[in-house]
């Protein structure tokens, strides 16, 4: 049994990052679309992380504090989407949402 | 520090000016007025100063995250006069939709912010920020007629595809900092020059996926399905906005992340084959998904949309002459100018259409326009004519030098395809006209009318239109100048 | 002199052309004996000038007279340039002599008509483009005149352009000719690339290789057997009878039609140097001279005889050629033109009479009625019959005697010349007796009321008869190179053969036709040659426009209206991909990305990080 | 520089006229229009009259004019003018179809005749700077702008079915021209590549392209080619022509025939022969047959249509086909042949054209499917006519004789074939020609509605001074076409 | 089996299954708990890399801020039930998603792979930031002098998130009817 390295943690990254990706193009419903989003983001402040450490830099470290700021911000704004939406088509179902095509 | 407030004075003075802003709305709850005249001046100053400080010599500021530099400056110049245009032009078209608030004044102006600092960024995560600082204001400005499903629904669309990508170019960052060590442009182009091996799989992997954010952004085929849908549900100043400055500093951005590493660096160049290989696929498709598509199109909004998708692809070539060596990016860059000044006026144009239902501008509405406002079709046809990239207006200067500078690089091939591309997609741009000239009113053509500014901005777009169309020295002989990576 | 010679004529035409524009424009009417007169005076003057020009012609020399300097292009230089030889010489004396009594003809032929200061103007045209042809030292001159009087015959064959066929008849004379127009045109080309002149007088001595020889002569000739309707593209000249009969007689028997044997004549020496070319214009001359002559038997209307009639002429006249014998061919261009000048007068005098009837089997008896017509007529009749002391009698028997001895002759060429002379006769013996003998065919009145043509029209029936009588006293007018005889058969015994099937033939016709109660014969299109050409060409024509057409429409138009559609289509199939949903568009572009990092990372594969 | 005020002056005085048209009363349009066209081309003869008068090529050569104005100098763009012995006669042939064309009445004299005015003086603008162009982006763009005008035309004045035959003259035409653009940039770049300075002036590309290989400039040339072949047009590129001819106004129909076709066969003689000479010899076989076919093709199509215009637009690529095959024949004299047969083309399709149309205003149709038999009504009108289709059928001593003879005389030396299958066209001439005259001005006038046509005047007197210009000038080119072979 | 990769494969196997559980769950409520779960489950991954600053900011902000939002807006909406969305695509797309995703999960890990052996570019080692003054220390110094600019851009970012919030989520005059 080899002992924890931390690539390791970056597989693990890439695996919820890719969950999230099939989340967002599996699900119709927006809020899980939403988490969907936030599991990508969270899946690269790992990534970050993980990398700060193998660099010996804390670079990564202060990334993933903007980035959860972002993800904040990001997820602020689109609950706030989704509520207009709600307003509008009493639907949180992202089919709803296809008259503009072609 | 003072240094830094100097170099750094018009984005400062655009944040004060948001501030500015938000204060005067606050005060006068019941008017929008005071934030429209503070945005405007706010823009206007911002303008000012930058043109001011144009020719002073570029500046890394903030340990190397933020470069400011005449190309920067130019930038927010522009995106300063994109704003007070549309602010201008857009108007009476928020009166007319009943959403005329405040608030589109402060998401605009930190959208301007945004693209400003977007442009400026030397770092990957300042880069990320501003993009986001740029993108939350345009998702909700795209979804700004709150009571209309279509606006809801471009809003989402680009909220979560633009979420979606956000992520991909975060996790692209993340590979690239595994690879280098940092997040910041010089340092990743030091190490480029350093890397014998020419790039590794991770570095390949992360730059890939940042180059891929930004060509969605920019709409470049096959990352372009967001841009008609959310163009066709955002209000018209709104897809004009999008069309123009953020596709600018989209652009601008991608050009500058493709050359994140050093191609020319020894030992780089399979990679360096790489990335034109795939610029060129990216761009051959665009241009035939644009071109092709744009003819089906009888949605103005639409066949814009898919008009820049095909304005990427002659971009893309732009982008591949530039990553030959000894190429500027001076045609890009001249592509993009001349193509804001078009683009503007038409999609102020837009707005002068009365709204008939929740479609938006039809092709039938342009029927029989030349009787019933002969100026306006003049307008009109000179705005499309640019578009089609015809003689005497700035649109043929454009296609010009970017097809000249392909050809230099031996490119000929794709730009005789680029050509052919621009024949088809002058159908598209002339039906209107033909609309307007040879067609008598369908009865359901909607009414044409726009106030004195929405007037006014049309005018000095055509304006600048035919005049950088005859004597395009001042523009062609400034942008020639400007280096885009230092 | 020669210049003048040919400015009279112009200076009547624009007079006449203009004169009678202008009144057509105001609704007024030229006096047709006003125009008339212009037209003649100016013929007249030609004519003039054409005898004084023929005094001051050295015995064997030419006079020049350069006008101007008409096109230069690299080594080509073309001069406007009037020559006047023997040959020419002898050409404009026919073509003003004749052309001064036809126009003084014409001048109460046409005094009903409306159009008769157009008439003029076409006429005086016609001589100037005639005095053109012959006159010019450069091909393009000649071609020039070529074309030129190849117009005024449709012009004046469409005279009355109320009637669709006789504007029809003028275009189809257009059209035949102008395809022997291309064979001129590429025999100046020929002649051109290898002479490096289209100078007449460079081009006559000029030597050509063999095969270019061959094709010159055969290119030349293609364009002589279209002005002078011979086979293949001689079906054009009986539909010209649709013209007045002055124009049929001036332009389609004495003067136009023999310019191709001009042509050859003034060619000779070129000509000559193919023996196979040589060969083809003998047998096409004699064979044409047959089967017109076998055709003009089966025709009823006076005009159409006499047209095959001058078909078949014509045929002698090539035959001649071909065997060498130009001076004989020209010999009988000369004679034919007073004999058939006169028959046509002479057959107009009697439609005239007839108020426009033209069915022979509907004449007879008009011996009496019109003396002066019949005379002169007999006099005609006599002339194309051969027989002595006639001017046709000279001319014929010297080609008979040509086509048997020349060296380039042959037996059969004579047999069938000899065949058409019997056939001649027969025609012309029939013709003659069912118009002027027998009892009147025509209903009572026509008859009573036909009477002799005013002095303007009889005078130059009595001066043609008189050169029908005399003219082949002259003997051969131009002094070409004989042919060397190859057998040595003499002059009398061909003398005596053309006399006896002469005779023979007249004989023939005498016996049928002499009754004067003949019965009416349906009129035949022995060969149904016109019949053929115009399903064979007319028809090849058309099919060969629709096929264009249809490639037109399907392939060429098909085309354009295939990319059209294929864009559209493709756009559309591209379009089919924007469905609207956004976790589509995910995952397209998950897709797309996966593809594209995949073929990034190949690259990678070499430095065995991968 | 004196003379090189003359060419400035050329190029400003359309635009001048284009600017005093917008003070003019609508109602007297059409009368400034001939006017001021009329005083455009004595300008014009004037201004060149130093060649179009000179005796010979060699004294005319005095007389010849070249401009350089720095534009963009960044991108190495000149506005590249030369007068010459081309030119000369192009320029006095594009002022004299404006003229003819102004001179048509129509409804564009009725509908917006400010607007029809002023761009048949940017048409003409853009048609002299097109002529004069000898730097290759210069020619572009005017190239180019001659198309907006002549959209609008049709588009505005056109018949019914404009719409789509405007696209696809637009589509069709910007294809070629762009491709040829595309090939302008290769030469530049060849250019670049051999001396590090951008120009796109003929006389510096010329000095490059000397020295690079016949077989890598065959696309370019391709390029170039193809812009000119679909402009003038040769067969099998000329799908466009018959729909846009019918449905444009007339005046419209008149400069496309007359004049914009002629802008391929200069973009040919001063640009394709010069830059690509060695291309042109390879392929020169497939050109003249191009050219052949060109001429018979269109002769066939031209012999079943039941339309006057349609007639008339298929006769003029079939004498266009006689134009290129001399252009191609690739000598000298071959190229001022086929300058002397555009002339006579312009002059021709120019009149034809315009009397067709005092045949359709008074009898409100010219179909040729039975005879019409108006001459005896319009005799005026039908001399004219007739002396036109005399013209077109080349008949000697007009101007087109001498074209097409010398056409044909120096394409035989190139290829004996292609010039007898061309001289098949000849003939076919003769047979539409004669066929459209045939079927308006003859056979019995009560067959299609002459009652009415017999209340019309004949022709006015200012038509008939214009025909009687045009005639003149064919019948003086019949007679010393030396004048318009200076090149 | 040490610590370190008992710790590894306990809390990297509840953040996968968590995350797969936040995709394939029925009630966005059972989501947004799965979600929670995945955060925790990061918080101890990061603590297991030594970047306890990060752990304490992952619980803080998005188990405790982010998924309060969530849940509440659930709950605002009435959205705690059952949705059949999943169910909604067809196969053929479902197995392409997959399908897609894994073939681009399997070029990332690739790629991800190649780090294995790289060299580090950094001094701060694990020591050295304990001879800082720790890793909290560390960071904020690099945040409020050469990060500053980045820190002063967020604060930009939150007003556009503050005034995007509020426009969409207020309501319109007397006119608009209905709403939440």
């Amino acid at each position: 049994m080899t002992a924890f390295e931390p690539w390791m943690l970056l597989v693990v990254s890439v695996l919820v990052f890719c969950v999230g990706l099939l989340g967002l193009i599996l699900r119709k419903n927006l809020l899980v679309m939403l988490m969907s989003i936030e599991l990508m983001l969270n899946a690269v402040n790992l990534c970050f992380v993980t990398f700060s450490k193998m660099h010996h830099l804390l670079d990564g470290h202060l990334t993933v504090l903007f980035v959860m700021t972002v993800a904040a911000a990001e997820s602020a704004v689109g609950l706030g989407l989704v509520i207009a939406m709600f307003r509008n088509l009493r639907s949180v179902d992202s089919d709803q949402i296809q008259l503009l095509r072609d | 520090m003072n240094e830094v407030i100097h170099t750094l004075m018009p984005w400062l003075v655009l944040a004060a000016g948001i501030l500015l802003t938000l204060l005067v709305s606050v005060i006068r709850v019941e008017s929008k007025r005071p934030a429209q005249i503070s945005a405007l001046l706010t823009l206007v100053v911002t303008g000012v100063l930058s043109l001011q400080a144009i020719s002073l010599p570029g500046e890394a500021i903030f340990a190397g995250s933020i470069e400011v530099s005449s190309l920067t400056r130019i930038l927010l110049a522009l995106f300063s006069l994109i704003g007070i245009l549309f602010v201008l032009g857009g108007d009476r078209y928020l009166g007319k939709e009943r959403i005329h608030l405040s608030d589109y004044y402060h998401l605009l102006l930190i959208l301007i912010l945004g693209a400003g600092i977007m442009v400026a960024a030397k770092d990957l995560v300042v880069l990320f920020i501003a993009l986001e600082v740029m993108s939350l204001p345009a998702y909700t400005l795209a979804g700004f007629r709150r009571n209309d499903s279509r606006s809801n629904e471009a809003a989402i669309k680009y909220f979560v595809l633009g979420g979606a990508v956000g992520a991909v170019f975060l996790l692209g960052s993340a590979f690239i900092f595994g690879a280098t060590g940092s997040t910041l442009f010089p340092s990743i182009h030091e190490w480029s020059r350093q890397s014998t091996t020419g790039g590794n799989p991770l570095f390949a992997a992360g730059h890939f996926l940042v180059m891929v954010a930004f060509l969605f952004k920019v709409a470049a085929a096959p990352f372009h399905f967001w841009k008609p849908d959310v163009y066709e549900g955002a209000p018209t100043p709104v897809t004009g906005i999008m069309s123009t400055l953020i596709a600018v500093a989209s652009f601008v951005t991608l050009v500058r992340l493709v050359h994140l590493p050093a191609l020319d660096a020894s030992g780089w160049e399979t990679y360096a084959t790489a990335v034109k290989v795939t610029i060129r696929s990216l761009a051959v498709i665009s241009l035939l998904v644009g071109s092709l598509v744009i003819i089906t199109q009888k949605n103005l909004k639409r066949l814009f949309a898919y008009s820049s998708i095909s304005q990427t692809g002659y971009l893309m070539l732009g982008l591949l002459a530039s990553l030959h060596p000894g190429q500027g990016i001076s045609p890009v860059l001249i592509y993009l100018f001349g193509y804001v000044f078009a683009a503007v006026g038409i999609f102020v144009l837009m707005t002068q259409s009365e709204p008939r239902g929740d479609t938006g501008v039809e092709l039938v509405d342009l029927t029989g326009l030349v009787k019933r406002s002969p100026f306006r079709t003049a307008l009109w046809s000179i705005l499309l004519f640019s578009m089609a990239g015809m003689p005497f207006t700035v649109g043929f200067f454009t296609k010009y030098l970017v097809f000249l500078s392909s050809v230099g690089t031996g490119e000929t091939p794709l730009v005789v395809l680029a050509a052919l591309c621009a024949v088809v997609s002058a159908y598209a741009y002339l039906r209107p006209i033909g609309l307007m000239v040879m067609r008598d009113a369908d009865p359901g053509a909607a009414q044409w009318g726009g106030g004195f500014w929405s007037q006014f901005v049309v005018v000095v777009s055509v304006i600048a239109v035919v005049f950088l169309g005859l004597m395009p020295n001042a523009m062609i002989h400034y942008l020639k100048g400007i280096p885009l990576i230092h | 002199m020669i210049t003048s010679m040919i400015l009279f004529p112009l200076v009547g035409f624009v007079i006449n052309g203009l004169w009678s524009l202008g009144s057509a424009r105001s609704g007024r009417r030229v006096p047709p004996s006003v125009s008339g007169a212009i037209a003649t005076l100016a013929m007249a003057a030609a004519f003039v000038s054409a005898l004084v020009a023929r005094s001051q012609l050295p015995s064997d020399g030419a006079i020049e007279v350069e006008c101007f300097r008409w096109f230069t292009l690299g080594t080509l230089a073309v001069d406007f340039k009037l020559r006047l030889d023997a040959l020419s010489s002898l050409f404009t004396l026919v073509i003003t002599g004749v052309g001064t009594l036809i126009h003084l003809y014409s001048i109460s032929y046409m005094s009903e008509d409306e159009g008769a200061g157009k008439y003029f103007a076409y006429l005086n045209l016609f001589c100037f483009m005639m005095l053109n042809l012959v006159l010019g030292s450069t091909l393009p001159q000649v071609f020039l005149g070529w074309e030129g009087v190849g117009l005024a015959s449709y012009l004046l064959i469409g005279f009355w352009y109320r009637e669709e066929a006789n504007v029809s008849a003028g275009q189809k004379a257009f059209v035949m000719n102008r395809i022997g127009d291309l064979g001129f045109l590429i025999a100046m080309f020929i002649g051109f690339k290898y002479s490096g002149s289209l100078d007449l007088a460079v081009i006559e001595k000029a030597v050509l290789p063999g095969a270019v020889a061959t094709s010159f002569v055969l290119l030349v000739f293609l364009a002589c057997t279209g002005k002078s309707a011979q086979i293949p593209l001689f079906t054009w000249l009986p539909d010209a009878m649709a013209g007045p009969t002055p124009v049929s007689a001036l332009i389609h028997a004495a003067t136009m039609v023999t310019s191709g044997v001009y042509l050859l004549a003034r060619l000779s020496p070129v000509i000559s140097q193919s023996a196979s070319g040589m060969m083809v214009i003998a047998g096409v001359g004699a064979i044409t001279a047959l089967i017109t002559a076998v055709i003009a038997c089966f025709q009823r209307d006076i005009k159409k005889v006499l047209a095959y009639s001058t078909v078949s002429q014509l045929g002698f006249m090539f035959a001649a050629c071909g065997v060498g014998a130009f001076g004989a061919g020209v010999f009988h261009v000369m004679t034919h033109a007073f004999f058939k000048a006169l028959l046509f007068l002479g057959a107009g005098s009697v439609i005239h009479a007839l108020h426009g009837e033209q069915d022979v089997f509907k004449m007879g008896g008009l011996k009496s009625k019109l003396p002066v017509t019949f005379w002169t007529f007999t006099a005609g009749w006599a002339a194309i019959l051969g027989l002595p002391p006639f001017s046709g009698f000279f001319s014929k028997d010297e080609i008979l005697h040509q086509a048997l001895v020349s060296r380039s002759g042959s037996g059969w060429v004579f047999g069938i010349l000899l065949i058409a002379a019997v056939l001649t006769a027969f025609y012309m013996t029939r013709l003659y007796l069912l118009v002027f003998f027998g009892s009147p065919r025509m209903e009572k009145s026509k008859f009573d009321h036909a009477h002799e043509s005013p002095a303007p029209m009889a005078l130059p029936l009595v001066l043609l008869g008189a050169l029908s009588l005399a003219g082949g006293f002259a003997g051969e007018p131009v002094h070409l190179p004989h042919p060397e005889a190859a057998l040595s058969t003499p002059a009398w015994v061909i003398m005596i053969v053309s006399v006896v099937v002469a005779v023979l033939g007249a004989t023939i016709a005498y016996r049928r036709y002499a009754g004067g109660s003949a019965s009416a014969e349906p009129a035949t299109d022995v060969f149904r040659i016109d019949a053929i050409y115009s399903r064979v060409f007319g028809g090849g024509l058309r099919a060969t426009a629709s096929a264009t057409g249809w490639i037109e429409e399907r392939v060429v138009q098909g085309l354009i209206r295939m990319v059209a559609a294929l864009t559209d289509l493709s756009g559309n199939m591209i379009r089919v991909l924007q469905v609207g949903s956004a976790q589509a568009y995910l995952l397209m572009m998950v897709i797309a990305l996966v593809v594209m990092v995949l073929y990034f990372l190949k690259g990678m594969v070499q430095y065995g990080n991968l | 520089m004196e003379t090189s005020s003359s060419l400035s002056f050329l190029l400003t005085v359309p635009l001048l006229a284009l600017l005093i048209s917008w003070v003019i009363p609508k109602a007297l349009q059409r009368l400034y229009a001939i006017f001021g066209s009329a005083m455009i081309l004595a300008l014009t003869v004037y201004e060149t009259s130093g060649i179009i008068f000179s005796v010979s090529t060699e004294a005319a050569k005095a007389f010849f004019v070249d401009q350089r104005l720095e534009w963009v100098p960044e991108l190495g763009l000149s506005a590249g003018f030369r007068l010459d012995g081309y030119s000369a006669w192009f320029l006095v042939l594009s002022a004299l179809t404006t003229l003819v064309a102004f001179c048509v009445r129509g409804v564009w004299y009725r509908k917006q005749p400010r607007l029809f005015v002023s761009m048949g003086f940017f048409l003409l603008f853009a048609l002299n700077s097109a002529f004069l162009a000898t730097d290759l982006i210069t020619f572009y763009l005017s190239y180019e702008a001659v198309f907006i005008p002549m959209i609008f035309m049709v588009g505005i004045w056109g018949e019914n079915q404009k719409a789509s035959s405007v696209f696809r003259f637009f589509l069709m035409s910007f294809a070629g021209s762009i491709l040829m653009l595309v090939s302008m940039f290769w030469l530049m770049s060849l250019h670049h590549g051999a001396t590090g300075q951008w120009s796109s002036h003929l006389s510096d590309i010329l000095g490059s392209v000397s020295s690079a290989q016949a077989g890598d400039l065959v696309w370019p040339c391709a390029g170039f080619f193809l812009a000119f072949a679909l402009k003038v047009p040769l067969v099998p590129f000329h799908g466009w022509l018959k729909d846009v001819y019918v449905n444009a106004p007339m005046p419209g129909t008149i400069w496309m025939s007359a004049i914009l076709s002629k802008l391929g066969v200069a973009g040919i003689i001063r640009f394709v022969i010069p830059l690509f000479p060695a291309v042109l010899r390879e392929y020169q076989g497939i050109l003249l047959a191009l050219s052949a076919l060109s001429v018979v093709y269109a002769a066939l199509l031209a012999v079943r249509s039941d339309q006057g215009k349609t007639l008339l637009a298929y006769s003029s690529i079939s004498h266009l086909g006689f134009v290129m095959l001399g252009l191609f024949s690739l000598s000298q004299e071959g190229v001022n042949a086929a300058m002397l047969l555009s002339v006579g083309h312009a002059v021709t399709s120019g009149l034809l054209f315009f009397l067709l149309h005092q045949v359709e205003e008074r009898t409100g149709d010219t179909s040729l499917n039975e005879s019409k038999g108006l001459a005896s009504s319009f005799p005026v009108l039908f001399t004219g006519i007739f002396l036109a289709v005399l013209a077109s059928v080349s008949l000697p001593g007009t101007l087109n004789f001498g074209g097409e003879f010398l056409v044909l005389l120096n394409a035989y030396r190139a290829s004996a074939l292609c010039t007898i299958l061309a001289g098949a066209g000849v003939v076919l001439g003769a047979v539409y020609m004669l066929r459209f005259f045939q079927r308006l001005g003859l056979g019995s006038p009560g067959s299609a509605g002459p009652v009415e046509a017999a209340l019309k005047k004949d022709l006015s007197m200012t038509d008939i001074l214009m025909v009687a210009l045009l005639v003149g000038i064919v019948i003086y080119g019949g007679i010393n076409p030396g004048i318009f072979m200076k090149g | 089996m040490d610590f370190p990769l008992l710790a590894f494969s306990v809390f990297s196997t509840i953040a996968i299954l968590g995350s797969l559980l936040v995709i394939l769950k029925k009630n966005p409520v059972s989501s947004a708990f799965a979600l929670v779960l995945v955060f925790f489950a990061f918080a101890g991954l990061y603590a297991l890399l030594g970047a306890h600053l990060v752990a304490a900011l992952q619980i803080l902000v998005y188990a405790g801020a982010i998924m309060v939002l969530f849940v509440f807006v659930i709950m605002l909406l009435n959205q705690d039930e059952p949705t059949h969305d999943l169910e909604a695509t067809g196969m053929i797309y479902r197995g392409v998603a997959v399908l897609a995703v894994a073939a681009l999960s399997a070029v990332l890990i690739r790629a991800v792979l190649s780090s294995k052996s790289m060299t580090p570019t950094g001094t701060l080692t694990d020591e050295k930031i304990a001879s800082l003054g720790g890793n909290m220390k560390a960071i904020s110094e690099q945040l409020f002098t050469d990060r500053i600019f980045h820190f002063e851009l967020t604060s930009f970012l939150l007003l556009g998130a503050i005034v995007a919030t509020v426009t969409l989520a207020k309501r319109k005059g007397h006119s608009e009817e209905g709403g939440v």
